[in-house]
């Protein structure tokens, strides 16, 4: 153990680092470089919590770190705080996207540029104390916290119909989290009734479920909580909308981070939680999942608006992703939690690239694109090879989580598998044709289109680097969440699996 | 079925009619007529009940005061005797009527559910001097209290009843 | 050796990389050395590796990759002589069809991409000859489809040719489904990936098993190899550049698949049913593909049809559990038709772009070499006695003749049938583009072809015409290539065939061709001009409208969906629907805050109702 | 004499006079009227408890009553004067700038 | 009697505040400026602190509640008291309101409040709850040459009065059934004698009384007439004030209520809180002015306190005494700041006159998003730990279909409050926009209050403990 809480330290750096622009907040230079240079501190230090021993803390698991305190004891409400290694892989994710963020926004945000760069930084407080929280009030304090920088960023920054689009994610994100909160207060209740002792400590709740009955309700309520947030079809309406109007630092949070934390909260708090519902919630994720992934391949493949294709592409990713959690074994959810990684990089890469075309040709319509390999040829490259990352080439990261799922759910359920196996044919089709009407064509005579500058070749670059290193070499990633997520596979052996 | 018992009844009768009357009466001079008769009748409740002191408060304060006051301001204001009520007049009851005989019916079933039917009351009287000693020194912060209130009152009725500048100017003018 | 396999692997990827990171700095002629250079590196290498292990088979992990549990993909090659002379041929036609390109793509802007992509399609074709893991090769599989799309599309600015590369990779996705299916189970049946263990545990496999796993490996290497029914894609593939059909669509990728059921060949054997299919689907294709051959005016196409034709054999000897013969007509075909391509691509850009062999005629005289070698290349491919293509094409015939049941009887009619049409549509084009015309019907080739580029095929030339020399049935080092992979699973060194029985065949396929070799010089030879495409024509031109069928079927089909979804479904279904739930709670909103709309009335009445509504509750809740 | 219900029987009756009286009138005026009428029956309510339980509270509390209801009575007609000095009228359903916006 | 002085000085101090406050005012023609502010201020002070540290017990002749729950709400009171004051001073001055009678009415009405809140005897309630009306009546039209504040104080007096004559009638009754004015013994006394029914009939009438102070549907129909015509800064004390006394009183009832009775009486508080939960919530869906939108939504936030308050006999009273506190800083703290944005000539009110507000006064438009963050209950502020409080009684007293009203109307009343967010910071001012009229920088007394109500919530919001366990401990010092 550390006598530094490094965790609080990790949630609470952008928030000190956020407020501290309150003094700048006007002028543009200095806010960017306050902001680039709290991102890239908590960068360093969540990479070097990568040194950590594997220590057993309290409340069991595989806890890197540990942080407790009494908080609001009478309602048994405490400030819980533990690391594993997935949620080190997602606080890790969590900084690099921040640090791009902050990259890609250097110059587009001109308007507001304190409260812009306070908001993203609010946003990566809300998102790690969510990562972190290993009591289910406190989860729910982050769940909530994380989704109000989103709504001004839209908002303010985003684009035509940017108001109606923040209200939408609101109104979506917030009421299913309202029902969310119901359930985890019926499960509070439930479980305080059964062992006298009323706590959200989510290792307490983990040692004694409650009855099946409650269960069952209490699982409604986290998945409809969860599912929009993910999101699952059909609950995705909010999502296409509030990525193509948000900005593109936006749109790259909300694919990267925000879509992240409702598959994590399947992950750590549904299932775990109840096992006796799970069987029933696992199939029904599946299926969901399934039918999510043709779904959102074949809607995508018909849109006309370049983010709004990407948008789709991302719900389809996020179908494999709960498809690895429905099918909850250890080949599947060590792929599900690579691919939420994956997903953060490669579906990020492609927003801000969709960023670059619009504010380079003014426009996100595909039909005005195209051939703009002869003028772009870098980014033009850049393009592609997102583009095939996404698509799942083998060598390239989004494989090596797509195997797993898949390979996972042969184990389980062929028949699904078999089905997500088509489904990734699936998704080759609207790949191609973004790839086709964006760079292929004739080339259109278009005047002062310039490539990629150095920052921009710096962050596409990065991102390319990790997606090969993840495709050719996944091992290290793999060991990190290994331990966790053999755990809760392990005590996920409980659950009564629909498995045939 | 005593004296008092009769003479209450009777009276309860009359204070009802005399209730009834000054409220459907659409004349404001009339309504406040008969208010008086009906409150002069509970003063005399009041009495028969048991409580001088209060008699003779209600109709000095009530059918003294307060109602001169309404006399006078109907007066002042010089509005039309009958306050604003069209033909819809006997309609407007109809919502109102309809919920107070409902409210009715479930007070006197709650009423009724006591254990104390039927078994009267017998005769007592408090003495004003009792009553007010009583008051004096059980309630003597109570007292303290409404002297506020009414000074609050007064200044804040004071206050609405003076023009404001604004207006005072206007007339100035 | 292993730094052998090591080199042979790492130098075209070195190289690619190369280019692709500095290529704009090192100048024309620097990516043109550094892309040759690498792929003579590796030829070198492939040929060392040869040398060294005479016959020895050699299992070697370069790099553990994935591991979960039980799950490992490994980077581990399976080192026996079919992938020592499959990695030979690939490095060899690569590299020539490296140094072709060095002077074919003198003038293009796009040299360096060209490069890149043709250095990693080595790569990864070398990938998928050495993998003994089936996730790395299907790394290689995956990565020849990328490449092969990216090179199919390289011209992007014309979208005809952009879209036919998408299509190309659409299809050979399609295959791919099967491919990782096959993995997957694979992995759940024998808790292991290697090529090694699978062809080991192949015995024991039950029945459906095996014909589970057989039919998902024929429909992966279908789409590869272009086999039916998933075979329209390789005649558009011949949009990209001519040295890129030569590598990509005639010698290496389009064979991988054929390879693919060589390397797991046990599993296949383990089933009769899907040998059964694979002799069909080959015969098959052999006889649409060359049927569709007789009737193509770009010379390309012709080209095309013709592989598919071949290939198909390879699939009917495979079918016929004659991997060896498969193996040899996979690398004489390599050397004649890649040698065919390119020569077509010399006079292609001669005559620039044309692609119509009846806009050509009377080259012989113009551009004599291309000629010759061109005509040498026809000669092999009809399978001219004695000529490589007829020894390998023979055995495939005698293979499949051979095999119990009628059916396997009428695939050898087919295959017969398909090797009479093969020097019609041959030397159909050939008299047509470079025969002799009258006079006036003659083009001019309107630049001269670089001689470096003619220089470069001879090897080729030669090769195709000697290959026959590896597996002579008869005679001195009869059957060495047969030995040669007697450490092959499942490879059988001679047909049980009496050799009166042999020589028959062989004459008899050595008499129909010749006779359909007069044949064509009787039809073609100063043919100007065809009647124009109906009728059965149009019919073959069209390749029996495979291609429309399943463009009607399944493309315009999976478009009227998609819209469907988006516009019906999403956009106006599930959002509408959350939308109306809005308004219609916007409407409550209006009725209900119209009560407390400012009438004081109404303010009293609803205390009044309010008394009602609380008193009455009590009430029933006292007496209840 | 009679028994308490009775008298509570009566004062609720008072009581549900005056409210329909508040509640049906258009006439703010009646509706002050209404409201004291309503006091009343309070009053008469505590009188009559206080007699059953033989205690001077209730009594006590009428004494109050009246008060209040005197200060009541002033501030609201103070009101009623001014409302009527700008509207000149004391139909309730005649002040509705508020609310009446939309 | 010497000893009870200490427990009367709170009470003493303002009412006679009060009076001086008049008299000067009356008298003292050339007084300095700004003197009866100071003098009502550090009366308002004054009491709260003498409140603080005064002695602790039990009851004071049966009329006030002496203990650690009487002296909660005087502190309570008193700080929103002397917030009130800050956010008037300027407000007041520069439109020159009421002058004297204006802060002696607050000083009385303040009283009233106390009065209501520690009574423990009906007759000190009843003369509680009359003060602050009265005193309200008055100060909602304080600014009589608007016609629409003088609307709203008429409007007040009429239901008001007809509401405390209800309650009157409810004590009555109440009386009746136990022969007793102090408020506990007499319940439980009412229940022994058997005249159960009768008590149940007060109970009711008295809660429709406390359902219109608070505004509980169907009586929340006037909350947005008033508080859209009274001046924003009174608004705030009206709404936070006012029904702090009441929903006093009625939790102590909740607290108080024998077994039996309170069985009985349960039901209609839940009617009461699912109906303005949903009906206060969806009305505000399509308001377009500020305070009326607001006023719905403090009526909603009572409703979920009266969710809490069926949940009583579950820890929900101890989470409605804390999400009553940071109601009325709420409340108070968005009405103030509505009043500190305000022009000269008529509050803020449409919300079209809000847009791009946050440009020109980014504080202002950053603490009117965090006190609506507050009232949506949403993190880092005290809002969202009531919130979760007061569902969790709900939940926990196995209320769930209450709680799942509560959670899907609280999901519809997040557009308005985010609607309100995006005015002041996704749109462009309109050409009418009174952006040029509001005052450039906030009085300084009025910033303060904002400041100290800010800062108040988001202290409650991360560190909630101390308020939690003193309310669970004024229930305890109740019973």
């Amino acid at each position: 153990m550390f006598p530094m809480p490094l965790l609080s330290l990790l949630i609470l750096l952008p928030l000190a680092g956020g407020a501290s622009l309150a003094f700048c907040a006007r002028r543009m230079a200095a806010c960017r470089v306050v902001a680039l240079a709290v991102s890239l501190l908590e960068l360093i230090l969540a990479v070097s919590l990568l040194m950590l021993p594997q220590t057993q803390a309290a409340g069991g698991g595989h806890w890197l770190l540990w942080e407790d305190h009494a908080w609001l004891p009478a309602l048994g409400m405490r400030y819980t705080l533990g690391l594993d290694g997935v949620s080190l892989l997602l606080v890790l994710l969590t900084a690099l996207l921040q640090v791009i963020c902050v990259l890609i926004s250097w110059e587009r945000i001109t308007e507001r540029p304190g409260l812009y760069y306070f908001l993203l930084l609010l946003m990566q407080t809300g998102v790690n104390g969510l990562f972190l929280a290993q009591d289910l009030f406190l989860f729910y304090l982050f769940w909530e916290l994380q989704i109000v920088p989103m709504f001004f960023l839209v908002g303010i920054w985003g684009h035509e119909r940017r108001v109606q689009a923040s209200l939408k994610l609101v109104l979506f994100t917030f009421g299913s989290s309202l029902l969310l909160l119901v359930g985890i207060l019926g499960l509070y209740a439930a479980h305080g009734a059964q062992s006298g002792q009323y706590t959200f400590s989510l290792a307490s709740m983990l040692a004694a479920p409650p009855s099946a009955p409650v269960q069952f309700w209490v699982m409604a309520a986290f998945l409809v909580g969860f599912a929009v947030k993910v999101p699952l079809v059909p609950l995705h309406t909010w999502l296409p909308e509030a990525h193509t109007q948000a900005p593109t630092a936006g749109s790259v949070l909300l694919a990267g981070v925000l879509l992240k934390t409702g598959a994590y909260a399947v992950f750590r708090v549904a299932l775990p939680l109840l096992p006796l519902a799970a069987g029933g919630a696992t199939t029904l994720i599946m299926v969901l999942a399934l039918v999510g992934i043709f779904y959102a391949a074949w809607v995508a493949r018909a849109q006309e608006d370049l983010k709004r294709l990407v948008a789709y592409s991302s719900i389809a990713h996020l179908g494999v992703v709960m498809l690895g959690l429905g099918i909850w074994n250890l080949l599947s959810v060590s792929g599900a939690v690579l691919q939420m990684l994956n997903h953060g990089l490669s579906t990020s890469a492609l927003f801000i690239l969709a960023g670059m075309l619009q504010d380079r040709l003014g426009t996100r319509r595909l039909v005005e694109m195209g051939g703009l390999w002869k003028q772009m040829p870098v980014l033009s490259a850049f393009f592609l090879f997102f583009a095939m990352a996404s698509l799942g080439l083998p060598g390239l990261n989004n494989f090596v989580g797509e195997l797993l799922v898949l390979v996972g759910a042969y184990q389980a359920h062929s028949l699904a598998a078999a089905a997500g196996f088509i489904g990734l044919a699936w998704g080759v089709m609207y790949v191609l044709r973004m790839v086709q009407a964006t760079l292929f064509g004739p080339d259109r005579e278009r005047e002062g289109l310039r490539d990629v500058s150095a920052r921009e070749a710096l962050v596409l670059g990065g991102l390319a680097i990790l997606v090969l290193f993840i495709g050719l070499h996944p091992g290290p990633v793999l060991d990190l969440i290994e331990g966790p997520v053999a755990a809760a596979v392990g005590d996920g052996a409980r659950l009564a699996l629909a498995t045939p | 079925m005593t004296f008092a018992s009769l003479i209450f009844y009777l009276l309860g009768l009359v204070v009802l009619i005399a209730t009834l009357l000054a409220v459907t009466a659409r004349n404001l001079m009339h309504a406040v007529v008969h208010l008086v008769i009906s409150f002069v009748g509970t003063a005399m409740l009041f009495y028969l009940l048991g409580a001088s002191l209060l008699a003779a408060l209600e109709v000095i304060v009530y059918a003294g005061a307060i109602m001169v006051l309404f006399v006078f301001i109907v007066m002042t204001l010089a509005m039309p005797v009958s306050g604003g009520e069209g033909w819809r007049y006997p309609l407007q009851w109809l919502p109102a009527g309809v919920l107070c005989l409902v409210l009715l019916v479930a007070f006197t079933a709650l009423l009724a559910a006591g254990p104390s039917v039927a078994q009267p009351m017998s005769l007592a009287s408090a003495s004003p001097l009792d009553l007010g000693v009583y008051v004096f020194q059980r309630y003597w912060l109570a007292v303290e209290v409404v002297s506020f209130l009414l000074f609050a009152a007064l200044a804040g009725a004071l206050y609405l009843g003076r023009k404001s500048r604004t207006e005072r100017q206007g007339e100035g003018r | 050796m292993k730094g052998l396999v090591l080199i042979m692997l790492l130098a075209p990827l070195a190289g690619a990389a190369l280019n692709a990171l500095a290529g704009s700095r090192l100048g024309r002629n620097g990516v043109r050395a550094s892309a040759c250079a690498a792929v003579l590196i590796a030829l070198a290498a492939a040929a060392g590796a040869l040398i060294l292990s005479h016959g020895r088979i050699q299992d070697f992990t370069l790099w553990s990759w994935i591991k979960v549990g039980s799950f490992q993909a490994a980077m581990d090659v399976h080192y026996d002589s079919l992938a020592g002379l499959m990695a030979m041929m690939v490095t060899f036609v690569g590299s020539v069809i490296h140094l072709y390109s060095a002077s074919f793509m003198r003038e293009d802007q796009g040299l360096v991409r060209y490069y890149v992509y043709l250095n990693l399609f080595t790569f990864f074709m070398l990938v998928v000859t050495l993998a003994d893991n089936l996730a790395f090769l299907y790394l290689g599989w995956e990565g020849m489809g990328f490449c092969s799309y990216a090179l199919i599309g390289f011209w992007y600015g014309d979208n005809e040719k952009a879209s036919a590369g998408r299509k190309a990779f659409l299809y050979t996705r399609i295959g791919d489904i099967a491919f990782g299916v096959v993995l997957a189970l694979c992995f759940v049946w024998f808790d292991d990936l290697t090529i090694t263990g699978i062809n080991a545990q192949a015995a024991g496999l039950s029945h459906g098993a095996a014909l589970a796993l057989g039919l998902l490996l024929f429909w992966a290497a279908a789409g590869k190899s272009a086999q039916l029914p998933l075979s329209v894609w390789l005649p558009d593939a011949m949009a990209g550049p001519s040295p890129v059909s030569a590598l990509i669509h005639a010698a290496t990728m389009v064979t991988a698949g054929v390879y693919l059921l060589m390397r797991l060949f046990p599993v296949l054997q383990a089933s009769p049913e899907v040998m059964w299919l694979l002799a069909a689907v080959g015969a098959l294709t052999a006889l649409w593909a060359a049927l569709a051959a007789l009737a193509q005016r770009d010379i390309k196409r012709v080209l095309a049809y013709s592989t598919l034709s071949q290939v198909g054999y390879m699939f009917l000897a495979v079918g016929a559990s004659d991997i060896v013969a498969g193996m040899f007509h996979l690398l004489s075909h390599a050397f004649f038709k890649s040698l065919l391509f390119l020569a077509a691509g010399c006079v292609i850009q001669a005559l620039d772009e044309e692609h119509d062999i009846f806009r050509m005629g009377g080259l012989q005289r113009k551009m004599p070499q291309v000629g010759m070698l061109f005509f040498i290349g026809a000669l092999c491919l009809s399978a001219f006695p004695l000529l490589g293509g007829f020894f390998s094409k023979d055995r495939i015939l005698l293979a499949a003749f051979l095999e119990p049941g009628l059916s396997y009887k009428l695939f050898w009619a087919a295959g017969f049938l398909a090797a009479l049409l093969t020097p019609l549509y041959t030397f159909r084009a050939y008299f047509v583009a470079f025969g002799p015309r009258k006079a006036g019907s003659e083009v001019k080739p309107s630049r001269g072809t670089p001689r470096f580029m003619t220089a470069v095929l001879w090897p080729l030339a030669l090769l195709a015409l000697m290959d026959g020399l590896l597996n002579l049935p008869m005679g001195p080092g009869k059957h060495w290539l047969a030995r040669f992979f007697s450490n092959v699973p499942g490879a059988r060194i001679e047909l049980p065939a009496s050799g009166g029985m042999e020589l028959a065949m062989a004459l008899v396929s050595a008499v129909g061709v010749l006779a359909a070799l007069g044949l064509a010089v009787w039809l073609y030879r100063g043919r100007a001009a065809e009647s124009a495409e109906k009728g059965w024509r149009q019919a073959l031109a069209q390749a029996l409208y495979l291609d429309r069928l399943q463009l009607s079927l399944l493309v315009r089909p999976y478009r009227a969906v998609s819209n469907f979804l988006w516009r019906e479904v999403d956009d106006g279904g599930l959002d509408l629907g959350f939308t109306t739930l809005a308004q219609g709670l916007g409407i409550v909103s209006r009725g209900w805050a119209a009560w407390s709309g400012g009438r004081l009335t109404v303010y009293l009445f609803s205390v009044l109702l309010a008394l009602a509504a609380v008193v009455v509750l009590l009430t029933f809740a006292w007496f209840a | 004499m009679v028994p308490l219900e009775h008298v509570l029987v009566l004062a609720s009756l008072l009581f549900l006079v005056g409210a329909a009286c508040v509640v049906a009138r258009r006439n703010l005026l009646m509706i002050i009227i209404g409201v004291e009428v309503m006091l009343n029956a309070a009053g008469l309510a505590l009188v009559g408890g206080s007699l059953y339980w033989r205690n001077l509270d209730g009594q006590a509390l009428v004494v109050f009553i009246l008060a209040v209801a005197a200060a009541e009575v002033s501030v609201g007609l103070a009101l009623v004067v001014l409302a009527h000095r700008r509207r000149r009228s004391l139909n309730p359903d005649d002040f509705k700038m508020l609310g009446g916006s939309r | 009697m010497q000893a009870d002085w200490p427990i009367l000085t709170p009470y003493a101090i303002l009412a006679l505040a009060g009076g001086l406050v008049f008299c000067l005012g009356g008298f003292w023609r050339d007084r300095p400026a700004g003197f009866l502010w100071w003098l009502a201020l550090a009366a308002a002070v004054a009491s709260g602190l003498a409140a603080l540290n005064g002695p602790a017990r039990g009851e004071y002749l049966g009329l006030l509640d002496a203990g650690l729950y009487g002296r909660l709400f005087v502190c309570l009171i008193a700080l929103l008291t002397v917030l009130t004051l800050l956010l008037l001073r300027t407000y007041a001055s520069a439109r020159d309101l009421g002058g004297e009678v204006l802060y002696g009415l607050v000083l009385l009405a303040a009283l009233g409040m106390m009065l209501a809140a520690a009574a423990v005897n009906w007759l000190v309630f009843f003369l509680g709850l009359q003060m602050l009306s009265v005193c309200l009546y008055v100060l909602i039209s304080v600014r009589r040459e608007a016609d629409s504040s003088l609307e709203a104080g008429l409007k007040y007096f009429c239901l008001g009065a007809t509401a405390g004559a209800v309650v009157v009638f409810g004590i009555a009754m109440l009386y009746a059934a136990g022969g007793e004015l102090a408020i506990g013994p007499g319940l439980a006394k009412a229940m022994h004698s058997g005249h159960g029914g009768l008590a149940l009939l007060g109970l009711g009438l008295v809660l429709v009384g406390l359902a219109f102070k608070i505004s509980l549907a169907p009586l929340h129909v006037w909350t947005p007439d008033v508080f859209q015509g009274a001046p924003a800064p009174i608004s705030g004390f009206l709404a936070a004030g006012s029904k702090t006394a009441a929903a006093a009183l009625l939790i102590r009832l909740c607290a108080v209520l024998p077994a039996d009775l309170w069985s009985h009486w349960m039901p209609a508080l839940w009617m009461l809180a699912a109906l303005t939960m949903v009906v206060a919530n969806v009305s505000a869906l399509r308001e377009d002015r500020a305070k009326r939108l607001l006023a719905f939504s403090s009526a909603a936030q009572m409703g979920y306190l009266v969710m809490a308050l069926v949940g009583a006999r579950h820890g929900g009273l101890g989470a409605a005494l804390f999400f009553l506190a940071v109601y009325a800083l709420m409340d108070l703290g968005v009405f103030g700041l509505l009043g500190v944005l305000s022009p000269l000539r008529t509050d803020l009110d449409r919300l079209r006159d809000m847009r791009g507000l946050a440009r020109a006064f980014p504080w202002r438009a950053g603490l009117m998003v965090l006190f609506l963050l507050s009232l949506a209950g949403l993190p880092p502020t005290g809002g969202f730990v009531g919130k979760i409080m007061l569902f969790t009684a709900a939940i926990s007293s196995g209320h769930a279909v209450l709680a799942v009203l509560g959670a899907v109307s609280a999901a519809a009343a997040f557009y308005y409050y985010f609607k309100l967010a995006a005015t002041l910071y996704m749109e462009a001012p309109g050409e009418d926009s009174p952006l040029t009229a509001i005052p450039a920088r906030p009085s300084p007394a009025g910033g303060l209050a904002l400041g100290v109500i800010a800062a108040a919530l988001l202290e409650l919001g991360l560190f909630p403990n101390w308020l939690h366990s003193l309310a669970t401990a004024a229930l305890g010092s109740l019973s």
